[in-house]
């Protein structure tokens, strides 16, 4: 699955994750969500929307848990984008993170990879 | 055969053009997200050249209060459906 | 051409400014262009300010009738637009093409709203000091 | 007087639509970022409209390699023009 | 100055910051810049473009420095998004933050009284 | 109809499917997703994989002559389709009525490209094991 919205703004994050639970729930596996363009914003741990909204991040972690999805996100984009976990941090200098485990910043070679490793391929949009 | 997803309104026709391009024997379109508008009958043109052959997702319907209003000819389909539709088809495009 | 759902006479003048007018031209759950242009218009009659809308485009979706929350429980724009009289924002217009365009009658929408024509739409801006798109 | 600016390509037809009803007596155009391919000849329709009252950005138009490539009835105006432009008109708004 | 677009991912943020400088070269104030929608990434101090690319982030801050133009970010569209100061992280509990000033969060009150306090409010869009 | 610029004969043949079909349907500068779109290209070309490209809607506008860099010095997306042929994506498409309706003549693009009438593009597309659109 390639996911290019970023929660709160388009409904494509939410799209994402609904689909991604009906097809666990049909039996399938999942191998790999991957972040890429704004899709990226949904790997950041400092998300803080209020109590009654949606909590996505939840979503997305649950998938790695109950069923062992990856979560990877962009690199590239991700950096552009203040995506950033600890190694990357202190690689830029930087004094505080955004980037947590299940999640995993890697290259768009692994998107390249799934893409041929796996039956199927969905995209979810801005 | 390819299943084509559109998550735009009709008010984006270039998406809707560059989609009929594309569009080959054998493929699906589902409407999602706002591109449930395309479903009503007001959206008719944008999809007549994908004529029965355009479903539209349930959920979507629901929350923009659009269940009643959906063109005869497309058909109506849930997250389940959904599911059954990437299935069906080896592959899948989204259109944005 | 100008028609009211005939509920609030109020909102058939255009020749009342307000201190602002928010353009919402995009629909309900796909973006949060709508939620978040309600939200400048809701706060903004917090502070005190007179706030007219004027829903163009897809922006008129917003007022259908029957919408709910979402996937995942997202929560729809609906509920913003039923606050709207408690913060005494009254002053509600609509493009009368948009509607045309979309198949919408003016009397079967959510909320009572003045429908315009191209013309009085440029006279609406015109008329307001401050204009936000959303 | 309010200036318009409008930064998307003519293929967001919806959006050229919806600034014909609100485009007003003195008021002007102003086509920024991927609004400048509405300067070409083959953007003529969507800004019939605004005839004689549209301008497009300099800046944006040449790292589009456009600039040699604008309609005749297009004034092409740099930053300053567009600081001027603000000056001007009492108003702004920002169509997208 | 409002913006809602996000650096790198639209060209509105480069639009704006271009004008923003545009206009002070010309002896104008810019007293307040605000950042709402996806405009509220253009606050994040965790972004790390490429060295080669434009850094956004340095052109903003110039901006207050030099002419001590205010830079609002709207904190509903904030948190959704990641952006939080030291102060909102603590409140959600969070150990890393993304907002430093002159950045600061603010409501969308704020807003409103710059659009009725200044002369000419001008929007960038993604 | 199909006709090609004439430079590349190797680029007229869609009966080469490649490993990846990338489409590109957004212009340079106004939005990140062109240049998002070609690092994919890029990045699986150096993974040994064969890729093509369609260039299709406002996407044909990336093949314009004499683009620069932007507001800023924001980079174009122009050096990176010069570094095409050295990843060896060779196979490039574009719409024939998306360059129609822009008025661009295809022997006046940056690089040599077939352009494809619309059922032809549909051909392209089922002859790809995997598509990616931007």
């Amino acid at each position: 699955m390639l996911v290019h919205a970023a929660p709160y703004s388009q409904q494509g994050a939410l799209s994402a994750l609904r689909f991604a639970n009906a097809v666990v729930e049909r039996g399938h596996r999942l191998s790999t969500v991957f972040f890429y363009h704004d899709g990226v914003h949904n790997a950041s741990a400092l998300m803080s929307p209020p109590q009654d909204e949606v909590q996505l991040a939840d979503g997305w972690k649950r998938l790695h848990r109950e069923g062992g999805t990856q979560l990877l996100v962009c690199i590239a984009a991700g950096l552009r984008r203040g995506l950033v976990d600890t190694g990357e941090a202190a690689r830029h200098g930087l004094n505080s993170h955004s980037v947590e485990p299940p999640f995993e910043l890697t290259g768009v070679g692994q998107l390249v990879d799934a893409m041929l490793e796996n039956d199927r391929l969905i995209t979810f949009a801005p | 055969m390819t299943l084509h997803l559109l998550n735009r309104s009709p008010q984006s026709e270039g998406v809707y053009r560059d989609l009929r391009e594309a569009f080959g024997d054998g493929d699906h379109l589902l409407l999602i997200e706002d591109g449930c508008y395309a479903a009503l009958s007001s959206g008719r043109d944008a999809v007549a050249a994908f004529a029965g052959r355009v479903s539209v997702l349930k959920e979507d319907l629901v929350s923009r209060g659009l269940e009643g209003r959906v063109d005869g000819a497309i058909e109506v389909v849930d997250m389940q459906g959904f599911v059954d539709l990437t299935e069906i088809h080896q592959r899948s495009v989204s259109w944005f | 051409m100008n028609s009211t759902s005939g509920i609030s006479p109020a909102t058939t003048a255009i020749d009342a400014p307000q201190d602002l007018l928010i353009v919402l031209r995009h629909a309900p759950h796909g973006s949060s262009w709508l939620r978040e242009g309600l939200d400048v218009a809701l706060v903004a009659a917090a502070f005190g300010k007179r706030v007219g809308l004027l829903f163009q485009g897809d922006g008129v979706f917003a007022l259908l009738q029957g919408q709910s929350s979402g996937p995942l429980a997202q929560k729809g724009t609906h509920p913003q637009l039923a606050m709207l009289e408690m913060y005494d924002i009254e002053h509600l217009w609509v493009s009368e093409a948009a509607l045309a365009a979309r198949g919408l009658p003016v009397d079967s929408l959510m909320l009572p709203v003045t429908s315009l024509e191209a013309s009085r739409i440029a006279r609406l801006m015109h008329s307001h000091p401050h204009t936000l798109i959303f």
